[in-house]
């Protein structure tokens, strides 16, 4: 912190100035007057006055750059200082007034560094107080009035009952069974040969739902019989639910 | 008020504050040789059953979570009025003029797959109900609709329906006319 | 293994699941004539004396933190930095004890200029908003300390706050040796 340098001989205190740079004359004043190590509603305003300049000589042999307010309250200070030493009776009340609200402004800006020094120590929310860490997304629960016209509906109906009658949607089927006349046509160009085959090896390529196998399983049965009362094959099933076999009639 | 270790008192606040649920062997690394992760996380566990949080493990690590039989409750209550999605008002209508009537019909007549959610809607608005089974293969639930939803639409009853013959020639034509053959003519 | 009641575990869910401070009417809403929100809470928050995470309550609202003491272990969980340099510090102490404040008036104390980028700070953080303006030429913007500042530095209001007075009293010498950087001396 800026004023956390103790700070007695030049040197260290143009290390004071590099290190921590206070934030304006007031602050420094505040510092200086801090090292009187007196209630700083009795600080003498003259020796302030003295530390200030000293410290801005200090700066000024060492060519540090200070702002310009620095300079405008020395010469505020010397100024001061100079009507506070006026012997009486040309002794100036204003001089002494002025003296008393500097170190009112003192006395206030010291308490404010030390509330917030108290706030900064205070357990910080995100820093010594963490808050729960996870985003849980609660469930929305929509209670408003359901909002419907009469209207609405029937236009609806009327346009589902209108696209109905004149125009059916295409509908793309995805899995179609084979139908007997397809496994009739798939049978005989498949038969060659005169050994006899499970009925199975006669099935046409087909995807990998069940359904569909049963399906065309049935169909070919369908053709195969089909073929046997024509007499162009013979079928038999050696042993009941077992697989039945087919051949070409010779 | 409590009797819980320094340890355990660690995990619980590590488990709160991150933000994502955190490794067995992360903890562990926390805990360091004051505690083995294992047991500690048992004891919160134990610690937090019956409670409106709950502590939960998955692949992912050890993570609190809110009790689901409360999510109901605490869920954003959205006082916006409700409006029927397009596919709701189609399923209803069919629903409404078609009763009773099937899954598969209504699909047939929207020329769509009717979801589940749409009829679970519907269902939960009290606007339709199960009318029993069709006496076909699969013997599928027919639906139909409710006294609520004659509330709903003011209806007296369903004869107050407007049916489509009523307008045949009137508005319905001209707007169909209007709708349907964008290329015409 | 728990008591809890299903108002309680309710409360504790809500306060759980909500990345806010939640208020003690909203929680009331929730439980409706269920129980009392405030015994509820007090209950909660005996509940929890001594965990990892405590229940904390102020003007913002009621929520849970972890508990303050187990800061240092919990570091690694959010490792960004949230420093307030020393004039945003100041300038929000002098916020907080001179609400509402003009923009001139907090220059006045600190005898320095207020940058534009000390109040957006603030300001984005939460800590601070416009409170009207004050009637004087120029209308500025008065400024004062929002809920979230209560929240965030674990305040439950205002009066939190020791006096201004508190710190003015004494001799400088014996509370500013105490306070000053030890290397100093």
């Amino acid at each position: 912190m800026a004023d956390g340098l103790g700070v007695s001989a030049a040197e260290d205190e143009v290390l004071t100035v590099a290190v921590a740079g206070f934030s304006g004359p007031l602050d420094l004043l505040l510092d200086l007057a801090r090292r009187q190590q007196v209630d700083l509603r009795h600080i003498s305003v003259l020796e302030l006055v003295d530390r200030y300049l000293a410290w801005l000589e200090t700066a000024r042999r060492l060519r540090l750059a200070l702002a310009a307010d620095y300079l405008v309250t020395a010469a505020w200070l010397l100024y001061l200082k100079s009507r506070l030493l006026l012997p009486p009776p040309a002794n100036d009340p204003e001089a002494a007034e002025e003296a008393a609200a500097l170190r009112g402004r003192l006395v206030a800006l010291d308490a404010i560094q030390r509330a917030a020094a108290w706030l900064e120590a205070r357990p910080r929310l995100g820093r010594e107080r963490l808050p729960r860490g996870m985003r849980e997304r609660l469930p929305r629960r929509r209670t408003g009035p359901l909002r419907v016209e009469l209207a609405e509906l029937v236009r609806t109906w009327f346009h589902l009952a209108a696209r109905d009658q004149r125009s059916r949607p295409l509908v793309l089927a995805t899995s179609r069974p084979l139908s007997p006349e397809e496994a009739l046509q798939h049978l005989a160009r498949r038969l060659t040969g005169h050994d006899w085959h499970e009925l199975a090896a006669f099935l046409p390529p087909l995807g990998p739902d069940p359904f569909a196998r049963r399906a065309a399983l049935a169909a070919t049965l369908v053709a195969g019989l089909e073929l046997a009362r024509r007499g162009e094959v013979e079928l038999r099933q050696p042993e009941p639910f077992g697989p039945v076999w087919l051949r070409r009639r010779r | 008020m409590s009797d819980m270790s320094e340890a355990e008192r660690l995990v619980e606040a590590l488990l709160f504050a991150s933000p994502e649920p955190v490794s067995e062997a992360r903890i562990q690394q926390l805990l360091g040789t004051r505690a083995e992760a294992r047991a500690v996380l048992a004891r919160l566990k134990a610690r937090y059953e019956g409670h409106g949080v709950v502590l939960e493990s998955s692949r992912a690590g050890w993570a609190f979570r809110t009790a689901p039989d409360l999510a109901a409750e605490l869920a954003h209550i959205d006082p916006r009025p409700r409006r029927l999605s397009r596919a709701a008002l189609e399923t209803l209508a069919v629903i409404a003029y078609k009763q009773p009537v099937t899954r598969a019909e209504i699909e047939a007549v929207r020329g769509v797959a009717v979801s589940r959610g749409v009829l679970d809607q519907l269902l939960e608005l009290g606007l339709i109900a199960p009318r029993g089974h069709k006496e076909v293969p699969g013997r599928p639930v027919l639906w139909g609709t409710t006294p609520r939803f004659l509330d709903v639409f003011g209806l007296a009853s369903l004869d107050d329906l407007p049916r489509l013959e009523e307008f045949e020639e009137g508005l319905f034509a001209a707007e169909g006319a209007q709708r349907e053959d964008p290329s015409g003519a």
